[in-house]
């Protein structure tokens, strides 16, 4: 099992959303971000996307303040329906633990997971691409190989090779070494869209002017694709949430906190929740992933048609 | 008279609203008359050279008659246009560079295309290679894929392939604009050297870059904001120009090559109006020097002199 | 239309886990396209729905079931609970040799029942100590035929007491045990001679080992003799090995055990399928759709099973449901401050609320350990007035004034520091993933705390808390304070248990296995050895000895007993009824290595089948 | 084209190296001993069988010898397909076991793959061309993409499994069965492997609809098909082109989700308890046998780096172009 990739194979093709058509759509010259937002307003995927995202990270914020139970803590009734009280909306689990608090705190770790992976694997992927495809030659073959082993190295040997040198692996770690594993996509789709750029004008322009490789790749050549940038961060994003919750739900989670994947490993594998039928136990953890990364890959096509004028669907 | 445009009004769908990319446009093109059609970008000239050979998604047909050699165009009706298309009017592609499909052979992919118009390849592959060898590409690059060849090789290959049903009008879009200097020179004589072949009865060229339009085009349509400013000869829209922006236009030509993407119209302060909600009365008002309180009404494009159309107060006459 | 295709991929993918299952299945598995039976059998519901509409009639020589490719549910006793991982060895001399190896294919000597604190003859007819009790005659039942059909014989015993010499073996009966001798003086007789002989590990030895065939293991009495996996053996017992793979092991019944006409017991099932462990989940469903009969996991909520109308039974209709199977315990590191100090630990005992432990982790499947820590078949060696007397019991104030009374103030945090004001914080490791020992140390830390003990739960890997807990050498301290550990299970003296807690020399490495609080007390270790060297007969040295022994471990408190795990144990009644309990047949009813010679054998010759062919 | 695959092959063997050196290290560079280990869990052994035990695995998986020795042994035994002894299988040989598991995680893998590939490029193909088709496949797709493998077998298990009743919810096939050329193992292996395979082939399936989908709206709106559509060419070429062109970037998907795939598979056969590699896996990491995962990954290492290579062939084969940069033409 290695990092996960794209859902999207567009994100792979150099297409892509760089090329928007000025003359097509000669809106009046509003700020980049006035204009994002002027279309991200009356796009129905985004706001619902958008929408169903902060409902449940308002979950995740608020709902261990509302249930301050400890998710561990086995003082419940074992094996509870959910019903109206409180700290039983979702049911217990068979040890006692509350699901509800449990769902919240997953949530945040999951959150938290999705974030910083996503953050981490978008940095390494776009550092490693920009590079590999603004410099081209040796370099570009030597990052390439870099890529592609990361790409086949089996992730899971790896983080078991590391977790032995932990006394106990956290979330952050998790987090961590998801995004660690996750950008090897990235780096290929950037280099392809850098080569692209790399022969413009203005890049030869802006090096005439002497500037140096950084400086162009960060003035010139990322922000004419900030857009795609920002795309591929939210691809990461739901791909890290998947990872992450496969990684708990082959008991290679983080040990102690606790997490969508580990509701769903813990109700499976120790709980028995399918043949004693606590469907309250493992359909929330599940509900709530699929919300999460559905949303972003809906998310995702909304920005693309924001971004690129060739898709807005009128 | 080959084509006849009567009030032709195409805006562009957005999000945001109606872009008023086209807002009527009325001229006609002569036989063997090579037409360049100038002006900034975002002026409509690209749209109303698109909308004439194919409405884009985005594209809505809202007024206006187009005629070609006589029969109506149903440029509406993109089904309808496509009996037209190809053998009547045809079109060089801004994107010529990526007009031809990546994994199909040159060959292939053109005589997939002709045969999907009912065209028999093989009678018409003489005259194929006989126009390659015209226009200096060896005559296997119809064994090649697109990626094998040059940018100028592809230019010229598309022009080809645009060109072999002689149809009686073509819309040369952009052509040049990805093009160094002396390339676009060779295109150029190209374009021209096809009408004089009869490959072409008349021709549209599409370019922001006026200086291109002096070696080949007869008369020059100038656009501004979505309406039409001035037409007129060649030498009439160097030497006599009347609508102001014509003038600016002309007198800050830089030397032939350089294009106005490049540097901003250094005569003409300020940038052109929204066209989602044009302004009334003259578009370039807010940017004329001469602009009077007259110019809030809006100046007809009429003949001034034989052949000389303007959309100016000041040039027309007040009284008019 | 891609549903169509999709079959076919499936039925050729399907087709190619056939032909490799086949080839890969050992044992006699028999290619002969089936019968009828199970061809009427619903697809969906194998192995639930029982194919049992036409099955073989019951006696039916062993050739011709053989040849069945579908065992009939009425006839199959299906299992699980010992095997964790594929069965890889059938030698039974190999401690992990698969399920049922050793009381199913091979015999011991004896049978002992825990419950009642009895040796029933089994291989032997008979066992006795000379009147100096330093000779051990042994009369070998006769008629006892090895399935190759060739008869056991006192050769057999005395090779395979012989073969205890073998290091790998890893038996101490020719050393510490005190045997000096073992001959075939006839037939039938066998001939132990020993000095000091080690009478309680001996009585063990004699249920524990299953004799082999000396004309099959001669060979392999060597350095190597674990590398023998001795598939398909040659044994005397009830079931003869049928197949195995790495999900399952299929015995079927020996038509030919000496016990059908020896003692008239005839084991019931004529297929007893082992199932190796996966999860809880897929443990507990198959218990509940009846395709599995016995499963000797732990599986949590169990008592809400049993009392769900599953038909799901335990030894116990109600708590603590499972007979005790061995003692949880609180194992501290005597090696280092505070835990050297007895008063603390006792301390330490005070403030652990077991029954919390009982309740909320375990939901009554468990009971409390009696503070000796000797499991209730040993009650007799209780000293009750004594641990009446000097047993702690959780107590948060006595705690607390026994801890200011040792000199341990308590801290500005609350809680106490060592004397020299240094901060306490005990680190208490259980592995990962043992969900209700993790919820367990949650409990204790949190009853400590009450009392101003600091206790950190951790789980490390499973490998990371053996690492912490054994000893380098032994004079260096492990790095452990607090494990919890349960290695002593049922059996027949008392003297394993406190072998486990007394154990001198302390053992270092991998192979360390008892004492693993590292306390030594040459008294204690004294007179574990006396309890060793006692005559089974004995009964009044044993309990003074255990006595004495208990005096010391409820003063010094080196180790601090919790519960007792259960013998993990639930059936279901659908297929076989008349399963041990409280009110029936009193055995113990677990298929692990070491539970069939303890009576659990005589389950299979108890039970009944439902549907009567 | 033999630079090409020369590269390929460079790069293919430095990360067989790497990996498989990182995953000879698993049981060495544990904490703590792995024959420690395995004692502690055999409780009730007398100390001196306990002494005994350790001395026979020490010998049997060489842990005396010195490290580098060890790593020698290890790719020379390699390369002759030893994969080691299993540490909780007490010897058995990781090849037996990972042999016994492979053939069911093929049955499942294999056809999921293939199937959800073509079935989903068609859908996202038909959705890209109807537009009540592309409302209906678009949201489905994007809630199956998005769907954790494990959940989505769960919630099958439990609906179809433990309630209804209509297909088994555990393990390869009945265990009142010996695998024989009968019908009854046969239908009973389908019985048992349909929900494993749906849970796979469904979650792919909306992957490979989505994205298709979206590669074949991208290539209508491409320069070459605005051309063609200029110049009067029916859709049914123009369509022609695109879907042929779309299906490119959906091969190199295939490599690049291959990594995500096999995750899949893995979690599947967990929650199934489906007898495959997944399975073995999960039990060697509960059960912390290091030499049976050490041989389960490097399986995966080289089942992983062989499908990358068939996809480059596959695409070498589909796609002129890398063939043109072979042949040196101007890229």
């Amino acid at each position: 099992m290695s990092g996960p990739a794209s859902t999207d194979p567009r994100m792979e093709s150099v297409s892509g959303s760089v090329d928007i058509d000025k003359e097509a759509t000669a809106v009046p010259a509003k700020k980049a971000g006035g204009e994002f937002l002027y279309f991200a307003l009356r796009s129905r995927k985004f706001l619902f996307a958008t929408a169903i995202l902060l409902v449940l990270v308002g979950f995740a914020i608020f709902g261990p303040m509302i249930d301050t139970t400890d998710p561990m803590d086995t003082n419940g009734v074992q094996m509870s329906s959910p019903t109206m009280d409180a700290g039983n909306w979702f049911g217990t689990t068979i040890l006692g633990e509350d699901v509800f608090a449990q769902f919240v705190n997953g949530l945040r770790a999951t959150f938290f997971v999705g974030l910083l992976a996503g953050a981490l694997a978008a940095f390494i992927g776009m550092a490693i691409g920009f590079t590999a495809g603004y410099k081209g030659g040796w370099v570009d073959e030597v990052l390439n190989m870099i890529t592609n082993v990361v790409l086949v190295l089996p992730t899971l040997a790896v983080l078991i090779v590391i977790s032995s040198y932990l006394k106990a692996r956290g979330v952050l770690f998790e987090a961590v070494f998801v995004g660690l594993f996750s950008w090897p996509w990235v780096a290929r789709a950037i280099r392809a869209q850098t080569f692209t750029l790399r022969s413009r004008d203005f890049i030869d322009l802006a090096k005439l002017s002497g500037r140096g490789t950084w400086k162009i790749i960060i003035q010139e050549i990322a922000p004419n694709m900030s857009s795609y940038l920002f795309m591929v961060f939210i691809l990461l994003f739901g791909g890290a949430i998947l990872f992450a919750a496969s990684l708990d739900f082959i008991g290679l989670g983080p040990t102690g906190g606790m997490s969508l994947g580990l509701m769903m490993f813990n109700s499976v594998t120790y709980g028995a929740a399918l043949t004693l039928g606590l469907w309250w136990w493992f359909i929330p953890p599940g509900l709530g992933i699929m919300a999460i990364v559905g949303a972003l890959y809906v998310m995702n096509v909304g920005l693309d048609e924001i971004f690129n004028p060739k898709l807005r669907d009128i | 008279m080959s084509l006849q445009v009567s009030d032709l009004r195409v805006y562009y769908r957005t999000l945001a609203g109606d872009v008023k990319a086209l807002d009527g446009a009325t001229f006609s093109i002569a036989d063997k008359e090579i037409m360049g059609l100038a002006g900034e970008s975002g002026c409509g000239k690209s749209t109303l050279g698109n909308s004439l050979i194919r409405l884009d998604g985005r594209m809505k047909y809202v007024a206006g008659s187009v005629t070609l050699d006589g029969n109506a165009l149903p440029i509406w009706d993109n089904t309808g246009m496509n009996e037209f298309r190809f053998r009547d009017l045809s079109v060089i592609p801004q994107y010529a560079m990526s007009a031809m499909n990546p994994t199909r052979k040159i060959g292939k992919m053109t005589g997939e295309l002709l045969e999907s118009r009912g065209e028999n390849f093989a009678a018409i592959k003489p005259e194929l290679l006989r126009r390659i060898d015209l226009v200096g590409l060896q005559r296997d690059v119809l064994n090649l894929y697109p990626m094998e060849l040059s940018g100028g090789m592809k230019q010229r290959m598309v022009m080809v392939i645009s060109t072999l049903l002689d149809p009686s009008l073509l819309i040369a879009d952009e052509i040049t604009s990805a093009l160094d200097v002396s390339t676009q020179r060779a295109v150029a004589e190209t374009l021209v050297s096809f009408r004089d072949h009869g490959f072409v009865k008349s021709m549209i060229v599409i370019t922001h870059d006026v200086s291109i339009l002096y070696q080949i085009a007869d008369t020059i349509l100038i656009m501004y904001a979505g309406k039409l400013a001035e037409k007129a000869s060649t030498s009439a829209i160097i030497n006599r120009p009347l609508h102001p922006y014509t003038r600016m236009l002309v007198s800050s030509l830089p030397e032939v090559g350089v294009r106005y993407a490049d540097k901003k119209l250094s005569g003409i302060p300020g940038s052109p109006p929204s066209l989602l909600k044009p302004p009334t009365g003259c578009r370039f008002r807010a940017r004329c020097p001469l602009a009077f309180d007259k110019c809030a009404e809006e100046p007809p494009f009429v003949e001034v002199d034989t052949d000389h159309w303007v959309a100016c107060w000041k040039a027309t006459g007040t009284d008019a | 239309m891609e549903m169509g295709k999709s079959r076919v991929i499936a039925l050729l993918a399907v087709a190619s886990i056939v032909a490799t299952a086949c080839s890969s299945s050992s044992g006699s598995a028999s290619p002969a396209a089936s019968t009828g039976p199970a061809a009427s059998a619903p697809v969906a519901s194998a192995p639930v729905a029982s194919t049992a509409a036409a099955s073989p009639v019951p006696g039916a020589s062993p050739t011709a079931n053989i040849d069945t490719t579908v065992y009939p549910r009425a006839q199959t006793l299906y299992t699980s609970g010992k095997q964790w991982g594929a069965p890889s060895t059938w030698n039974p001399l190999d401690p992990n040799a698969a399920m049922g190896v050793v009381g199913l294919q091979y015999e011991t000597l004896f049978l002992y029942d825990p419950l009642k604190d009895v040796y029933t003859p089994w291989l032997a007819q008979s066992g006795t100590w000379d009147s100096a009790k330093t000779t051990y005659t042994i009369k070998v039942r006769s008629g006892v035929k090895w399935s190759d059909g060739t008869a056991l014989t006192a050769d057999d015993v005395a090779f395979t007491i012989a073969m205890a010499k073998n290091p790998v073996v890893g038996s101490n009966l020719w050393t510490t045990g005190g045997v000096t001798a073992a001959d075939a003086t006839d037939a039938s007789t066998v001939v132990v001679k020993f000095t000091n002989p080690a009478y309680q590990e001996w009585a063990q030895w004699i249920y524990q080992n299953a004799i082999v065939p000396k004309a099959i293991f001669t060979a392999q009495n060597t350095a190597d003799l674990f590398k023998f996996t001795n598939a398909n053996g040659v044994g005397t017992g009830p079931y003869l090995f049928k197949r195995s793979s790495d999900v399952s092991m299929v015995w079927v019944k020996n038509p030919n055990w000496w016990a059908t006409a020896a003692l008239q017991l005839n084991v019931q099932p004529q297929y007893i399928v082992d199932i190796v462990n996966s999860s809880n989940n897929v443990a507990l469903g198959q218990l509940i759709q009846g395709g599995l009969d016995l499963d000797n996991n732990y599986l949590p909520g169990i008592a809400q099973v049993v009392a769900g109308g599953y038909g799901i039974t335990t030894y116990f209709a109600g708590a603590p449901y499972m007979l005790p199977g061995n003692t949880a315990v609180l194992v501290p590191n005597t090696l280092k401050k505070p835990l050297d100090d007895p008063a603390f630990r006792k301390a330490l005992a005070m403030s652990i609320n077991v029954d919390d432990i009982v309740v909320k982790d375990y939901g009554n499947v468990v009971s409390k350990a009696d503070p000796t820590g000797l499991l209730p078949i040993f009650s007799k060696y209780v000293d009750t007035a004594q641990r009446d007397s000097l047993g702690v019991s959780f107590n948060t104030a006595k705690a607390k004034s026994a801890l200011a009374a040792a000199g341990y103030k308590t801290g500005a945090d609350g809680f106490v520091t060592n004397k020299d004001g240094s901060a306490i914080k005990l680190n208490l490791e259980v592995p990962d993933g043992w969900s209700d020992w993790m919820a367990a140390e949650n409990l204790i830390a949190a009853s400590a705390k009450l009392s101003g003990i600091n206790i950190n739960p951790t789980h490390p890997d499973f490998n990371t808390v053996v690492a912490d807990r054994n000893r380098v050498d032994a004079t260096t301290p492990p790095k452990f304070d607090l494990i919890i550990n349960n290695d002593v299970q049922v059996g027949n003296t008392p003297w394993t248990w406190y072998d486990y807690v007394f154990r001198q020399p302390l053992q270092v490495g991998a192979a360390e296995n008892r004492n693993f609080e590292s306390y030594s007390n040459k008294d204690a270790w004294a007179l574990v050895q006396k309890l060793d060297m006692t005559p089974i007969e004995d009964l009044a040295t044993m309990k003074t000895l255990s006595s004495q022994l208990q005096k010391i471990q409820l003063t010094d408190m080196p180790i601090i007993p919790l519960w007792y795990n259960g013998a993990w144990s639930q059936v279901n009644n659908s297929v076989w009824t008349n399963w041990p309990s409280d009110k029936g047949n009193q055995v113990i009813p677990a298929t692990w290595n070491g539970y069939w010679q303890m009576n659990s054998i005589l389950m299979l010759t108890q039970i009944k089948a439902v549907a009567k062919p | 084209m033999r630079r090409y695959f020369g590269r390929k092959l460079l790069t293919y063997s430095i990360t067989f190296f790497v990996a498989a050196t990182i995953d000879w290290m698993i049981p060495r560079f544990m904490p703590g001993d792995p024959v420690a280990s395995l004692v502690a869990k055999q409780a009730g052994l007398s100390s001196a069988g306990a002494t005994a035990l350790v001395q026979y695995y020490n010998d049997l998986f060489g842990f005396q010898k010195p490290i580098i020795v060890q790593f020698f042994d290890f790719w020379a035994k390699l390369l002759q397909g030893d994969l080691g002894l299993s540490v909780y299988g007490h010897g058995r040989p990781v090849v037996e076991s990972i042999m016994g598991a492979l053939p069911f995680t093929l049955a499942l893998l294999v056809p999921a793959i293939l199937l959800s590939w073509w079935a989903g490029n068609s859908f996202g193909a038909m959705a890209a061309r109807r537009k009540w088709m592309d409302n209906a496949v678009l949201p489905i797709g994007y809630i199956l993409t998005a769907t954790p493998y494990m959940w989505l077998g769960i919630v099958l298990a439990f609906v179809l499994g433990f309630s209804l009743r209509i297909f088994p919810m555990s393990g390869g096939y009945g265990f009142n069965l010996e695998p024989t050329l009968s019908w009854e193992f046969f239908t009973d292996l389908v019985a048992h492997w349909i929900m494993p395979f749906a849970s796979l082939f469904l979650v792919m399936f909306g992957g490979w609809a989505i994205g298709m989908r979206n590669m074949v709206i991208y290539e209508l709106e491409s320069d070459y098909s605005r051309y063609l559509e200029a110049l009067g060419a029916p859709q049914g070429l123009v369509r022609k082109y695109a879907f042929r062109n779309a299906m490119l970037p959906q091969i190199t998907g295939l490599a690049l989700q291959l990594g995500v795939i096999i995750g899949g598979q893995l979690v599947t056969e967990i929650v199934f308890a489906y007898p495959g590699i997944g399975s073995l896996l999960f039990n060697a990491i509960k059960s912390e046998d290091y030499f049976l995962l050490q041989g389960i990954f490097l399986f995966i290492i080289i089942g992983t780096l062989v499908a990358n290579f068939m996809v480059d062939v596959a695409y070498v084969i589909v796609d002129p172009r890398t063939r043109v940069g072979m042949r040196g033409g101007t890229a």
